[in-house]
């Protein structure tokens, strides 16, 4: 299956990418993307202890299910205001 | 239409917020805003520019608009953030809250923006004046 | 020019208020309006004006724009209160305080109107739906 | 000597006008010039134990002396905001 994956912040500057597709086998959690995404851009390692994952717009744990066409984003800390 | 969030990559309207919001039936609006600084941590900054999880910031934006009227003694509290590059000591953000009496608009609004900064992803970056540039230190979301 | 206490016989700018009020080296802008009121203890307003010994409420005023900046970490406290008739929904006390940071600059605000309150001569009347007009219970000065 | 009075809200219209010039002997205190006003507007004297004087501008208690071009204040209770 295949997702998309946005990333903001540090990790888009990381990854080089505002955005990508990302291939997954199934069944697959957030935590087999990240690896996959670490694998792929091993800077992005360094920002895994700040990062929270959204999927669908929800924050999730690294053990959620991901579902095909899913939309997960990497979100360092936020310091809006 | 008294809840609202907006993202915005423009100069914010206050004027235009606080008209919206003036009711008959209440005494009291505050607006908060929230400007961009040339320092931090004793570096000087020429430059800032913000970006967000649109869908994302508008959702958390709109859960702090009605818990801030559930949670206090207020009629309306609108939030608007702007995004993109932001002049120095121009508004990055406004929260309007209006409301019968002012104690509680004045906590309604120091609530929205204390929810703002922990809850909403919106990330701030830093120019500085002796070159490089910086991702202002944040919260983890959902801690 | 940061304290400039005014009494206005017209409508209050407030987006000139945050404008002027706005500093490259403040993060925090608070801006109360207080607008008048269709009810009052469940009678029906319809009218609101104001007077004022006005020598004595600017005094009162900057003293109280003083006292924000003494005892809260803020960099400016401005008052304006307007005077004559004002209508309904409309601002007949604004107050403007710019600090580093936001959590003074509520205090101050806050701090501010409840002086306002308490401790300047001017007076409110109302004018009722029902016929009849009368002045706002208040607090004695120096009490 | 001659003083100037200022009535205001209540003050002003139970006084049916804003502002008088008051003749007062020499030397005169506070609670000589409002003895003098209540005596020429009785309906004023339920006011009293409300209003707070001013002298120029300064709150001051009965007991003041007054000196002769003075602005004396009638300031029923305020509700300013």
């Amino acid at each position: 299956m295949t997702i998309i994956v946005l990333f903001f912040a540090q990790a888009r500057e990381y990854a080089g990418m505002s955005s990508a597709v990302l291939e997954l086998p199934e069944p697959s959690r957030v935590s087999d993307a990240l690896a996959a995404l670490g694998h792929a851009h091993p800077s992005l390692e360094r920002l895994w202890p700040h990062l929270a994952i959204a999927l669908d717009g929800q924050l999730v744990s690294p053990d959620t299910l991901i579902h095909a066409g899913a939309e997960l984003a990497l979100l360092p800390p936020v310091s809006g205001g | 239409m008294l809840l609202v969030a907006e993202l915005v990559h423009a100069t914010i309207d206050s004027k235009r917020l606080t008209a919206e919001a003036a009711r008959p039936d209440c005494g009291a609006i505050v607006l908060f805003l929230g400007t961009t600084r040339d320092h931090h941590d004793g570096r000087r900054v020429t430059r800032l520019s913000y970006e967000a999880y649109e869908p994302m910031a508008l959702a958390a934006l709109e859960k702090i608009e009605h818990a801030a009227v559930e949670r206090f003694e207020v009629t309306s509290c609108r939030i608007v953030h702007r995004l993109g590059e932001v002049p120095l000591a121009e508004a990055s953000v406004a929260v309007v809250v209006v409301a019968t009496h002012r104690g509680p608009a004045f906590d309604a609004c120091r609530f929205a923006m204390d929810e703002l900064k922990r809850a909403v992803p919106i990330w701030k970056k830093e120019h500085f004046a002796e070159g490089g540039e910086g991702w202002v230190e944040g919260t983890k979301l959902g801690s």
